[in-house]
């Protein structure tokens, strides 16, 4: 079985063609909005949506009675009609949610911009508000003490009986085995927060803006979940944003430069799980980021040279180097090499990856920051430019059912 | 290690129609995998048809050797990501078993710095206060 | 004739979705207060009811607070001959209320009778510490 | 000026359904798995074929674990959806927009004897406070009593009654047809023989105006539904049933069954809104309509789907349904053959099941000539529905 799947390729024989996608270069990001990123905002969460939507509505110079479509996560705890009651939308044509936590990223997007592709929605509002630093947290163990003591998704009764109740703990141990297989060490990873905290300074929005960080800071901090350090884990974050996916037709008579999705994809593939992939042959790769990698090009019908910048969802350091791999911007393996001395990652380097900071130093604003970012790569208006931006790539989470798109201008 | 802090409940699994053998035998001091006598295949967690063959009546549980090697592991060091019941720090570790399969639990009198890749190891069990039991790995001779 | 409680179950609180939308905590803390507030857009006048973030006409996120004068009419009730709760002891009647300032809210009537209700029973605020940490305004006949 | 209209873009080629049940005695899992397979042995595909998952966000496990549990490489398109059968909508796109080949629409809820109910024991034992599971905003009406489904229809019903004049005598005709309906087929569990308008008025009121027989009983569950284009149906075993239309709806101050706010609470612009969409993408009108699948979860909602699906006009929803002429197998416009979710449950996928079953000439209650199907979904509150039609 082992080598069945080590040697799995990617099947396009079995793919819709992709010239019957009618994502392609047809739907746009037309509009981004986002609230101030806080650690305690004092505000509830319909309250922070309501000010990124009507952010987003405006920077693409809508009305917002023009909307009439909403996508978010299933994690997302607003009730859709109270959240368009005070909005005053007038009709929603379309709305869904996506499982999987941060994996579906992307998918948002990708499933706003079907609607609007197949003439369901016009303008479809993808949402996320979350108080996760003040209130609940997704990620904290105490919290699950508090809320539930037996695991009535399956499959966490094998984890959590165990103390194994994070995130961080789930997703360190096929990061553990990744850096056994392959001698990734922690000087090597702490390259990706130093990075991101590097970019973070020049991003007044962003959480850690003004308190940067050294290679040595980095190894000195505090061992959270052995692998992770202090500094490999995203920012719990308080915030919302929001962004308007429509065609690029309708695009044209709009405010800003529409950022044009070129490829968007959806993977969940075998043994799947949320972190707790296990069962699979191998742990010590992400097929999900494969999968859905292979499928972005296939539909885009370009190569991982030609990508300009990547915003790869990194709630821990280990999930964004590992994604460097399996999206081909590096060998199997070299993850670790690749980001030494964090050139090939920086602003004119090889990838720049997660240029706003990332989840790690911008914002844990599950993924929505990182579209955001990639929106602005396009319309060179980064606070972390990067020159001549052709295609600009952003994904969903690792370790989950996962996803990703390419925008290009 | 993995040892308790007095008066935090422990997290308990849903017992349900798939997860049924696999709970019943720990309670009995077993260990049990789901297997398919037609494929001749392990499957780990438990589910409720083959997925090979997608057929239920040749779905039965075979008792596990109990011996595996530690595949990868995480050390809980902060209250951050660790769940209050344990006492810090604790290891969960990721077992490959002779069998093929994977799976995650405590250890037992193994010291923090002995956890490591490749170590073999064996399960036992616990009977947990609330009566609750479960299985842990202990080292063994390789 | 108002609502009877069992005194050993808990009364659903307003507290519970608290959390979720704060834009309501001054309508509990104007009961608190024996009084029926009304949440106002300050940028068109709109009256937002339920209370929320954002006025749906306008999109301001400016607002302030009226008083009602409590006074109102019946405009619907369902009798429950079967407690949906354990708090409650059926049967007894939840009222929709229009305000005259337009705003409809549930309730419960004090004075009358379940089978004596009609749509269109002019009534008045009044207000009933239900728990030690609740009071909920109810309402009465009118005149 | 959108790019494409869904229109006859996308075709239903397998259903899978498990025998109902008040106590189905396996796993939800189980249950997804299996009604999965079955569609797909009635498609005549493999279900390694299968590469888009959709389901609504409370029914059955995620689909990554359906997934797993068949064994399924890759799933390139999924997603979940929250009222009544908007998860179509998302399995129409997926095939669609290009996204995916063969999507299953699952929906596995054992909502008797399932986790939903120890869940919800268990929040009870341990008085677990989580704000993340009240979600929906019932802060104005449960301190005063007002909780469940039933009361907040009854206060709207109330309110019809007043308006319109509907009486008891005349509503009581959906549950006496569906009765009737349901006698007929196997898997709607809850009627033996039809019961009379008699048995109805001595049914059980349980939030006054609304009797026990005005809403739909829990059951336990599992149906899949197989999706794909009409171009790849044309192969496959069964003659594919045309999505002819898909659409769905909200309006300004809904709320889930309590929307006392608007001005009017005796309408379903929801439903009006949908509805319009639904024609307007098939370009049909409500005369063109041989059969409708209209939402009987609360039996009150039945008169105000036909008002706001233009199958009659404001406030002639009661008369319409009186005696139960016009709405049986041979009359003007039959609604649910299948003998509705009052006859076998609260279970939305029924509809469309039974919809393919007419189209494909084997309902156990045929209608003659139902080649144009409404399908309508979510009464009370954000509507989603469909036209059907043979191919």
């Amino acid at each position: 079985m082992l080598q069945e799947y080590v040697d799995r390729k990617f099947r396009t024989d079995n793919r819709p063609p992709v010239d019957i996608n009618l994502i392609k270069d047809k739907v746009a990001i037309v509009g981004v909005g986002q609230t101030k990123y806080t650690r305690d905002s004092g505000r509830d969460e319909l309250d922070l949506a309501c000010e990124a939507i009507k952010a987003a509505v405006d920077d693409a110079g809508l009305k917002m009675e023009d909307i009439d479509g909403f996508d978010t996560f299933t994690l997302d705890r607003l009730a859709l009609p109270m959240l368009i009651n005070s909005l005053g939308v007038p009709n929603v044509k379309f709305s869904g949610e996506i499982s999987g936590g941060g994996g579906a990223g992307c998918s948002v997007a990708m499933h706003a911009a079907a609607a609007v592709a197949t003439g369901q929605a016009n303008y479809v509002c993808v949402y996320r508000a979350l108080n996760e630093a003040s209130g609940q947290r997704y990620g904290r163990g105490d919290s699950y003490a508090e809320y539930m003591l037996t695991a009535f998704t399956p499959h966490y009764g094998y984890q959590w009986p165990f103390g194994f109740v994070t995130p961080l703990g789930w997703a360190g141990v096929w990061g553990k085995r990744w850096m056994y297989e392959f001698n990734i060490t922690r000087e090597q990873l702490g390259w990706w927060a130093v990075v991101l905290r590097e970019y973070a300074q020049n991003n007044p929005d962003a959480i850690y803006y003004g308190r940067p960080i050294t290679h040595d800071d980095y190894m000195e901090s505090p061992m959270i979940v052995d692998p992770l350090k202090l500094h490999d884990c995203c920012v719990d974050t308080d915030g919302a944003a929001a962004y308007i996916i429509t065609t690029v037709e309708r695009a044209r008579d709009l405010k800003q430069i529409p950022a044009i999705i070129l490829s968007a994809s959806q993977s969940s593939p075998i043994e799947q799980e949320i972190q707790t992939v296990y069962n699979r042959p191998i742990i010590s790769g992400l097929v999900e980021t494969w999968y859905h990698g292979q499928e972005l090009y296939r539909v885009a019908e370009v190569d991982a040279k030609d990508i300009s910048v990547a915003q790869l969802y990194d709630p821990y350091s280990i999930g964004g180097v590992l994604q460097l791999e399996e999206l081909g911007f590096c060998e199997r393996g070299e993850g670790g090499k690749f980001i030494e001395g964090g050139d090939n990652i920086r602003i004119d380097g090889k990838i720049p990856c997660n240029t706003s900071g990332g989840l790690l130093s911008e914002a844990y604003l599950h993924g929505w920051n990182l579209v955001i970012e990639g929106v602005r790569q396009i319309r060179g208006t980064s606070h972390n430019q990067v020159k001549d931006v052709e295609l600009s790539m952003v994904t969903g989470g690792p370790g989950v059912p996962s996803s990703g798109i390419i925008l290009r201008r | 290690m993995a040892e308790y802090v007095q008066g935090i409940p422990i997290m308990r699994p849903y017992i349900d129609q798939d997860n049924q053998g696999y709970w019943d035998a720990v309670k009995n001091h077993k260990l049990v995998f789901q297997h398919c006598s037609k494929c001749d295949k392990y499957h780990h967690p438990p589910r409720p048809m083959c997925p090979s063959c997608h057929s239920q009546d040749t779905l039965e549980w075979k008792e596990s050797s109990g011996k595996g090697i530690i595949y990868s592991f995480v050390m809980f060091t902060t209250n951050k990501m660790a769940y209050p019941a344990f006492k810090l720090p604790y290891a969960v570790v990721l077992v490959e078993m002779e069998e093929g399969v994977r799976i995650t639990a405590n250890t037992h009198e193994i010291e923090p710095d002995e956890v490591q890749v490749g170590l073999p190891v064996e399960v036992m069990f616990e009977e947990l206060p609330d009566g609750q039991t479960l299985y842990r790995f202990k080292k063994r001779e390789a | 004739m108002t609502v009877e409680y069992n005194p050993d179950q808990k009364i659903p609180h307003p507290a519970m979705w608290g959390v979720l939308y704060k834009s309501s905590t001054p309508f509990w803390e104007g009961v608190k207060n024996k009084k029926i507030m009304l949440q106002k857009c300050k940028s068109c006048g709109n009256l937002l009811n339920p209370p929320r973030p954002m006025c749906p006409k306008c999109q301001s996120q400016e607002n302030e607070w009226i008083t009602a004068k409590g006074t109102g009419k019946i405009y619907s009730w369902v009798t429950f001959n079967e407690a949906p709760h354990p708090a409650f002891k059926a049967p007894y009647a939840a009222v929709l209320v229009e305000l005259d300032e337009g705003p409809r809210i549930v309730s419960n009537m004090v004075d009358v009778k379940p089978e004596d209700l009609e749509i269109g029973m002019a009534v008045e605020v009044t207000f009933e510490d239900v728990a030690e940490d609740l009071t909920l305004p109810k309402f009465r006949k009118a005149g | 000026m959108a790019i494409e209209s869904i229109k006859d873009k996308t075709a239903i080629v397998g259903i899978g359904v498990i025998d109902f049940s008040t106590n189905i005695g396996r796993s939800e899992w189980y249950s997804a798995c299996q009604c999965i397979k079955l569609a797909a042995d009635d498609a005549g595909l493999n279900i390694y074929d299968i590469d888009g998952m959709v389901k609504n966000i409370d029914d059955g496990p995620d689909p990554s674990y359906v997934q797993k549990g068949l064994g399924i490489d890759n799933l390139t398109y999924h997603s979940e959806s929250h009222w009544g059968t908007s998860a179509m909508m998302n399995a129409v796109q997926g095939v669609a927009s290009g996204s995916c080949n063969y999507c299953v629409y699952y929906q596995a809820a054992h909502r008797v004897s399932g986790p939903e109910k120890s869940i919800s024991d268990y929040r009870v034992a341990r008085e677990v406070k989580d704000d993340s599971l009240d979600m929906i905003r019932y802060d104005f009406f449960s301190p005063f009593g007002l909780i469940g489904q039933p009361g907040y229809v009854a206060m709207m019903y109330r309110r019809y009654m007043h308006e319109t004049g509907i009486t008891p005598e005349q509503l009581g005709w959906i549950p006496v047809v569906d009765s009737e309906n349901a006698a007929k087929n196997p898997n709607a569990i809850f009627f033996d023989k039809p019961i009379t308008i008699d048995d109805y008025m001595k049914s059980k009121v349980i939030a006054d105006p609304i009797r026990e027989l005005d809403c739909a009983p829990k059951v336990d569950g599992a149906i899949a539904i197989i999706v794909t284009t009409p171009e790849k149906a044309k192969s496959m075993k069964q003659k594919p049933v045309i999505i002819s239309s898909n659409a769905a709806g909200m309006a300004p101050e809904g709320q889930f069954h309590t929307s006392y706010t608007r001005d009017v609470i005796t309408e379903l612009p929801e439903m009006k809104n949908m509805g319009d969409e639904l024609f307007r993408i098939a370009g049909i009108g409500p005369k063109d309509i041989k059969l409708a699948m209209l939402d009987d979860t609360f039996t009150p909602y039945v008169p105000l789907q036909l008002e706001a699906l233009g199958f009659c006009g404001k406030g002639e929803g009661a008369a319409f349904i009186e005696g139960g002429e016009r709405i049986r197998v041979g009359g003007e416009l039959p609604i649910n053959p299948d003998g509705g979710l009052i006859g076998q449950g609260r279970f939305d996928t029924t509809r469309i099941v039974e919809a393919v079953r007419q189209i494909r000439g084997t309902s156990t209650n045929q209608v003659a000539g139902a080649d144009t199907i409404l399908v309508a979904s979510g009464a009370g509150g954000p509507a989603d529905g469909l036209i059907l039609r043979k191919a």
